[in-house]
């Protein structure tokens, strides 16, 4: 591998990348790259094409046009699950957890792609499935200890309030420890004290190797947590760039910031 | 205009709400604040008869609606915009706020109030024959709000409503919220954005598992230190 | 008092079928145990419910012959309830009488299995024999293929009218429980047969016949029934609209015998309504039945199986003797009946 | 063995047969459910398995323990057939879908007469004992036990709750919601072969709504929580009916109140526990 | 003779489409699985019959039976459904609820009233029949063809073209937050169910009269058509029950009257499943547009 040149792929890259619905176009022709390590953010309006584009990186939605290229693979017609084995993980806007499943055991499922044993090594208990399942129960605590919910691991996650149900989402797709973690508004429903810890948490994150792309009209949260941020409107990418830079465009100002909380974070 | 005494409301065997005590004078906006499984959204749906409390009374202008089923609370005018949205996917925009209006008889007024919601959401005007599901996050939190504002709301309960919403809009939703209660709306408010909540509310109160631990003028609630350290982020 | 039992649909949508035995049933009771058998005994009746249903029938058997420890059983209703209940009763050695089974095979699954139903092969000629006399040359063919009665039912007609010489133009089916037959009927109707042979229960037989009606269908066309037309209730549902239907039977209603005709005015006086062909053959049954235990001189499976073979008995249904394989042997008293004004009558 | 020891067993034989059968058919209905599909074949697996494992048995003269494994070939292969383009559908779509499928076998059943016809198959030699009934129901309970608490479970259990959120996890939703159609195919398989190998005799009508929606009614009263729920359901449905037999002509009338009465007081099953889905 | 058969299968599948009308607005639009709902059919014919034994005229005693089938639908769904519905039980619980509840009610109602079948006095719409271009169709018939169109027709407008048919559509969707509107939901599950009820009464007085055989397993024998009718049409939708049914009824006359009439339910069955192959969500059905 040494004399393998060291190539600078970016972990996520997608070109012109284009969703039509009916009368819209939610998405137009993205150019998005994402590089390996650290915090990325994509922002704009309500209704700008966020969550449409984070659907279609993971594949919940197929793409009108355009393509997308993962780890330096082009998946752009790959499930949905075929992603997240390539180290994919994501959380939801409208919360998706499994209500009925206890919090260790939606982390677990988190797991599931990194689950090898056959039916036969199941039925038969081979020890080969008993390692890999008390690994996994030991994983998914992990990630239920770094949101802060490893004290409710057998609690049914129908039960949390919003904002834990929130952070299950994360541990669930950080079980995995997957290469790229897609967060969708992770701020929504916390307050600036969970929020302040919900940063701290996305760093520890970054640290432990994954990326980060996410998703938030929290602009505190967004301008200090990230290393990049791309922002949409109407489906298009108007701007991208430091966050700094961001905050000072005019037409990210006009088309999502406003002049006061430009101003706000300006003064800061 | 609503005084809630002793409330105390229970899933199964845990209670999420212990004996609280709050009361929203007429004209004023009320908030709530608290971390995340403190119990304000038990409280708001508990308020508005989805929740049957275990004890305590609710009394809305002067007649206690413990207990009382949802629909007769909305009819009395107070309504709820609740958390997470709950918009009628299936229906289109246009159809979620004609059911906003629901109580509202006499198509005249119901059509001022739309025209009155749509001037505020420009963008469910573009989108009034979509379904309201395959709106964005964002559109949805404003149909939900445009939904509640229908039927000529008294006391509005909000549960966190500038949740998902962009800079603009938030303050879009903080001036909404502030015209409200120039129109002499009460409003009792659950937000976990403290600080603007604090600044619109007159009233606020502290929320911590299930119990009150703070009360006051917005104002003095929004100088606590403890209160700065823990939900304003200082 | 001697333990007999029997199993019939008494419950869902089939029910009607075991109702009509088991008073068929109760009112032979009645005058069996107003003399008793085995000098003076009573015999006690049991029926059980099978719901129509496979298991059910079995579960009511093996609890008949079990637990109530009865010496002989009467049923099941349905002939593919007796392909399943009566491998386990002959296997134990139980005589076992179907009244209503009247599929082919029937008797072939043991010895202990009899029937008192007369099958349709003994029938058919004798009815098809009348419509060929009254200028029948072409025949259509209409039955229910799913169920066991019907099919087999419709069997019999076809080889019958292949055996009389009637040319078939066309084979047609439905299922039981359908109202609808006009595709049948309009198909068949193009075709302009002499006559339209029907195998099926009469529920469905009466909607053949309204319908046929409906679509113009009139009295230029024969229409003969099987086993399963030979019910009042033809009469009561279909009305004027089954007038001119051909069937053939040893029973009917109206037969003027007087043994016939104190079993219907019994079965009136005790029930409110018309007996109709399978509590004729229950009524038969049982009273044979209770015969064979007499001669049989003890209370013991066994011997009443071989009492059985020995019947000779005369009841509504005419003279009866079983053959050496069980089924019943006599085609005597067969008539052919038509349906006019609702109600069967020799036809001239 | 007691005479009367022997007269009880004889008197209940169908009974306990019934019990194990109407288990294993109410172990292949909550593969399916346990995974969120709600399939209305079984009946009509149930059917392959009993036709195509006479006709090994009675056509062919195989030995029984050649054909009760064979019995599962032709559900598998329909299942497998279906389950392509049935995969899109879910909930009562896919429900409707199956249903009609059963109803397409019925007919061939009642046309082709080397089946039978209405008149069913008869004569078959009673092969399958009581005791490898309830060996198979047994070993099945186990497999979906010990499957249960794996990964598959877990996935399972997800793609019940949220199809969506369970593929963005890394369910392949497809080939596991293929996967439950063929392990409710092998079981349903299994105990139509084994049924018909204990009565004697097969008829159509044995595999049309009416016992798919029985088969549902044995997951559903028993809760889909654990395997053993609809094993418990299929045991009290399968009971009820003798229990009631006293009733006569209103046991059906008592045998549905107490349906709606359980139900009513136990909307999640008679037996509402949840299995632990992790085995460590 | 295709005009006839043509005929036949338009009136056979006006028949389904009759028997599914109900059904959509209480399965597809309250989404709740009744097996019950055949038994109202069953009760309305029943109704109808006692009404015109009593010498009711058809024209009053078509609308009083209707009633009364609505009002026993009513006080079922009370009795069934409020508890698991506050209890916000899943469909599933609900669709086993009325199953053992239709056991029930069918085993009743023939121990009570017995198994046989029963037939209106013939003379309710008399025996006529219209001969048209070769093609044959009685009074009854004509009967049900009207009321067919008559029925979709106010269905249409009251599920569409009223707030009325908004709230239950709302209702089926997120009962809570229809509550939190104001609704009373469990006023307006009771009137879906009375007109849902109502709906069957009058089919099972059609019906039963058409093909002259009441009894009390009528209605179950219609539930697996209706079943079919309500999906291939699209759950809740009153046009696509209509086209559904009538497609089902020619495909089935057709098959029938062309092909083989043993296979007549195996190819209406066949080309239902192949509908919904290509079709998953029914023949009109857009596909779910919630989103992921
Ligand atoms: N399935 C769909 N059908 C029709 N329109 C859709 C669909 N999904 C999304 N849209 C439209 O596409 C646009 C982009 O939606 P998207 O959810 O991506 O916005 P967003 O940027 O995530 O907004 P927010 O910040 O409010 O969540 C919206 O106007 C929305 O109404
Ligand atoms: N349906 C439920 N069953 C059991 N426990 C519940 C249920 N809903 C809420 N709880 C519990 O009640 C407590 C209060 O929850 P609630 O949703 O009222 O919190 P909240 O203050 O609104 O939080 P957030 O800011 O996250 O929305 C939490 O501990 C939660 O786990
Ligand atoms: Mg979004
Ligand atoms: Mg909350």
């Amino acid at each position: 591998m040494a004399d393998a040149a060291p190539r600078r792929v970016s972990l996520l890259a997608t070109s012109g990348l284009t969703r039509r619905y009916a009368g819209l176009v939610a998405v137009d022709g993205v150019d998005l790259t994402v590089p390996e390590g650290g915090v990325h953010a994509l922002i704009g309006p309500n209704g700008a094409g966020k969550t449409t584009l984070f659907n279609l990186v993971s594949g919940l939605v197929a793409p009108s046009s355009g393509n997308i290229r993962f780890a330096g693979a082009d998946i752009t017609r790959l499930a949905a699950d075929r992603r997240a084995r390539l180290g994919m993980a994501r959380t939801f806007q409208n919360i998706r957890v499994f209500g009925a499943m206890t919090l260790l055991e939606n982390a677990l499922t988190g797991l599931h792609p990194r689950l090898t044993s056959s039916l036969v090594g199941i039925v038969a208990r081979l020890p080969a499935f008993r390692r890999e399942e008390r690994h996994a129960v030991a994983r998914a605590r992990e990630a239920l200890a770094l949101v802060g919910l490893a004290s409710r691991a057998e609690e049914r996650a129908a039960a949390l309030s919003y904002g834990d149900q929130r952070r299950l989402e994360i541990a669930r797709a950080m079980a995995g420890a997957p290469r790229l973690l897609l967060l969708d508004e992770p701020a929504a429903g916390m307050n600036p004290a969970e929020t302040v810890a919900l940063s701290a948490l996305i760093r520890t994150i970054v640290g432990t190797g994954t990326t980060v792309l996410l998703v938030e009209h929290d602009m505190h949260f967004v301008m200090n947590l990230s290393d990049s941020v791309t922002v949409l409107n109407f489906g298009r990418r108007i701007f991208s760039g430091p966050p700094a830079e961001a905050r000072a465009d005019p037409g990210v100002i006009e088309a999502y910031l406003g002049t006061k909380v430009a101003a706000r974070l300006a003064g800061r | 205009m609503l005084q809630v005494i002793g409330l105390t409301v229970a899933y199964g065997r845990t209670e999420a709400v212990r004996g609280i005590d709050l009361s929203v004078a007429q004209g004023q906006v009320v908030t709530l604040i608290g971390a995340n499984g403190a119990g304000k959204t038990t409280i708001l749906r508990t308020l508005s008869g989805l929740i049957r409390p275990r004890a305590g009374r609710i009394v809305l202008d002067g007649q206690d609606i413990a207990g009382m089923r949802p629909h007769r609370i909305a009819a009395r005018g107070m309504v709820q915009v609740p958390e997470g949205r709950q918009i009628f996917a299936s229906l289109t925009v246009a159809e979620n706020l004609v059911l906003g209006g629901w109580t509202q008889r006499g198509a005249a007024e119901t059509q001022r109030r739309r025209d009155s919601v749509l001037g505020r959401f420009p963008r469910l005007r573009e989108r009034l024959t979509q379904n309201a599901g395959a709106l964005s996050g964002g559109e949805q939190q404003m149909l939900a709000i445009g939904r509640a504002l229908m039927a000529t709301p008294r006391l509005l309960l909000l549960d966190e409503p500038s949740m998902g919403l962009a800079p603009l809009f938030i303050e879009e939703i903080f001036a909404i919220i502030a015209e409200l209660k120039a129109d002499g709306v009460t409003i009792l408010l659950v937000e976990q954005n403290a600080s603007a909540a604090l600044e619109v509310a007159d009233i606020a109160h502290v929320l911590e598992v299930g119990r009150v631990t703070l009360s006051g003028p917005a104002a003095r609630v929004a100088a606590d230190p403890a209160v700065v350290a823990a939900y304003l982020g200082g | 008092p001697v333990p007999v039992g029997a199993v019939e649909i008494l419950s869902g949508p089939n029910a009607a079928y075991g109702i009509a035995i088991k008073a068929g049933l109760d009112l032979a009771l009645d005058a069996v145990n107003a003399k008793g058998v085995l000098g003076g005994r009573p015999i006690a009746l049991t029926v059980e419910d099978s719901g129509g249903t496979k298991d059910g029938a079995i579960n009511a058997a093996r609890k008949l012959i079990g637990r109530d420890k009865v010496v002989a059983l009467i049923g099941p209703t349905l002939s593919n309830e007796m392909f399943a209940v009566g491998p386990v009763t002959n296997a134990r050695g139980v005589p076992t009488i179907g009244t209503s089974t009247t599929a082919q095979g029937i008797t072939d699954i043991g010895p202990f299995i009899f029937r008192t139903s007369l099958p349709e092969s003994d029938v058919l000629p004798v009815t098809l024999k009348k419509a060929i006399a009254r200028g029948a040359k072409t025949i259509a063919l209409l039955y229910a293929n799913d169920d066991a009665f019907s099919k087999s039912g419709f069997d019999t007609m076809q080889a019958a009218a292949r055996a009389a010489g009637l040319r078939i133009v066309a084979t047609e089916s439905f299922g039981s429980k359908d109202t609808d037959f006009s595709a049948q009927l309009t198909k068949i109707k193009s075709l302009n047969p002499d006559a339209i042979g029907i195998s099926a229960l009469v529920e469905p037989i009466s909607g053949v016949m309204l319908q046929a009606r409906q679509l113009g269908l009139g009295k230029e066309t024969l229409f003969i029934g099987g086993n399963g037309a030979n019910s009042p209730k033809l009469g009561q549902i279909a009305g004027a609209a089954a007038d001119g239907m051909l069937v053939g039977s040893p029973w009917f209603v109206a037969k003027p015998d007087r043994l016939n005709q104190d079993f219907v005015t019994a079965f009136r006086a005790k029930y409110g309504k018309e007996p109709d062909q399978f509590a004729a053959q229950a009524y038969d049954a049982m009273l044979i039945l209770a015969e064979a235990i007499d001669r049989a001189g003890v209370a013991e499976p066994a011997k009443i199986r071989d009492a059985l073979l020995a019947t000779d008995h005369t009841g509504p249904m005419g003279p009866f003797h079983f053959t050496d394989h069980r089924d019943p042997s006599s085609t005597e008293g067969v008539v052919v009946l038509e349906m006019h004004g609702g109600a069967f009558r020799i036809a001239d | 063995m007691e005479a009367w020891l022997d007269d009880l067993f004889w008197t209940y034989q169908n009974l306990v047969v019934s019990l194990g059968i109407n288990g294993l058919l109410a172990l292949s209905m909550y593969v399916v459910l346990a995974a969120g599909q709600l399939s209305l074949g079984q009946a009509a697996f149930m059917g392959l398995g009993a036709y195509s494992s006479v006709l090994m048995t009675l056509a062919w003269g195989w030995p029984f323990w050649l054909v009760l494994p064979a019995s599962c070939v032709a559900p598998v292969a329909f299942a497998l057939a279906v389950g392509g383009p049935t995969l899109r559908l879910s909930g009562v779509y896919l429900a409707i879908a199956t249903i009609g499928m059963g109803e397409v076998l019925r007919a061939i059943y009642l046309n082709v007469d080397a089946l039978g016809g209405a008149l069913g198959l008869s004569g078959i030699p009673e092969q399958a004992s009581p005791l490898l009934i309830y060996a198979v129901l047994a070993a099945a309970l186990a497999v979906l036990w010990l499957v249960g608490r794996s990964g598959l479970g877990r996935a399972m259990e997800a793609m019940r709750e949220d199809a969506t959120a369970a593929e963005a996890t890394g369910v392949d939703v497809r080939r596991m919601r293929l996967g439950v159609l063929v392990a409710s195919a092998v079981l349903a398989g299994l105990a139509g072969a084994l049924s018909a190998h204990a009565t004697d005799f097969i008829g159509p009508n044995d595999y049309g709504f009416e016992p798919a929606v029985t088969i549902l009614s044995f997951a559903l009263l028993g809760g889909v929580g654990s395997p053993f729920g609809p094993v418990l359901g299929a045991s009290v449905l399968t009971l009820l009916p003798e229990v009631f037999r006293d009733f006569a002509n209103l046991r059906l009338v008592f045998n549905g109140i107490v349906i709606v009465l359980a139900v009513l007081f136990l909307p999640r099953g008679l037996l509402a526990w949840r299995m632990p889905r992790r085995a460590a | 003779m295709l005009a006839q058969q043509l005929a036949n299968g338009v009136l056979l599948g006006a028949t389904y489409a009759l028997f599914a009308l109900g059904f959509t607005l209480m399965f597809g639009v309250l989404r709740v699985i009744n097996l019950v709902y055949g038994f109202y059919f069953t009760a309305g014919a029943f109704f109808s019959l006692w009404l015109a034994q009593a010498g009711w005229p058809l024209i009053a005693a078509l609308p009083a039976a209707a009633v009364g089938a609505g009002v026993v639908a009513v006080a079922l769904d009370w009795l069934l459904l409020t508890r698991l519905r506050r209890a916000h039980a899943d469909e599933l619980a609900s669709l086993m609820v009325t199953l053992g509840a239709v056991l029930a009610l069918y085993a009743a109602a023939t121990a009570w009233l017995g198994p046989d079948i029963r037939r209106l006095p013939p003379d309710l719409v008399g025996g006529g029949a219209v001969d048209a271009i070769g093609v044959r169709v009685t009074f009854a018939q004509l009967l049900i063809l009207a009321a067919c169109g008559a029925l979709v027709g106010l269905l249409v407008l009251l599920v569409r073209g009223t707030t009325l048919g908004l709230a239950i559509r709302a209702m089926a969707e997120k009962p809570d937050a229809a509550a939190l509107m104001g609704i009373d939901t469990a006023r307006l599950a009771a009137l879906v169910s009375f007109i849902s009820g109502s709906l069957a009464g009058a089919g099972g007085v059609l019906i039963g009269l058409n093909f002259n055989a009441i009894h009390p397993y009528m209605g179950e024998q219609m539930m697996l058509r209706g079943f079919v009718v309500v999906i291939v049409g699209g759950l809740g939708d009153i046009f696509g029950a209509l086209l559904a049914g009538l497609l089902l009824g020619v495909v089935e006359v057709l098959t029938a009257g062309y092909l083989a009439s043993g296979l007549k339910e195996a190819v209406g069955f066949a080309i239902l499943v192949l509908v919904l192959w290509t079709r998953p969500a029914g023949l009109f059905g857009r596909a779910d547009a919630r989103r992921a």
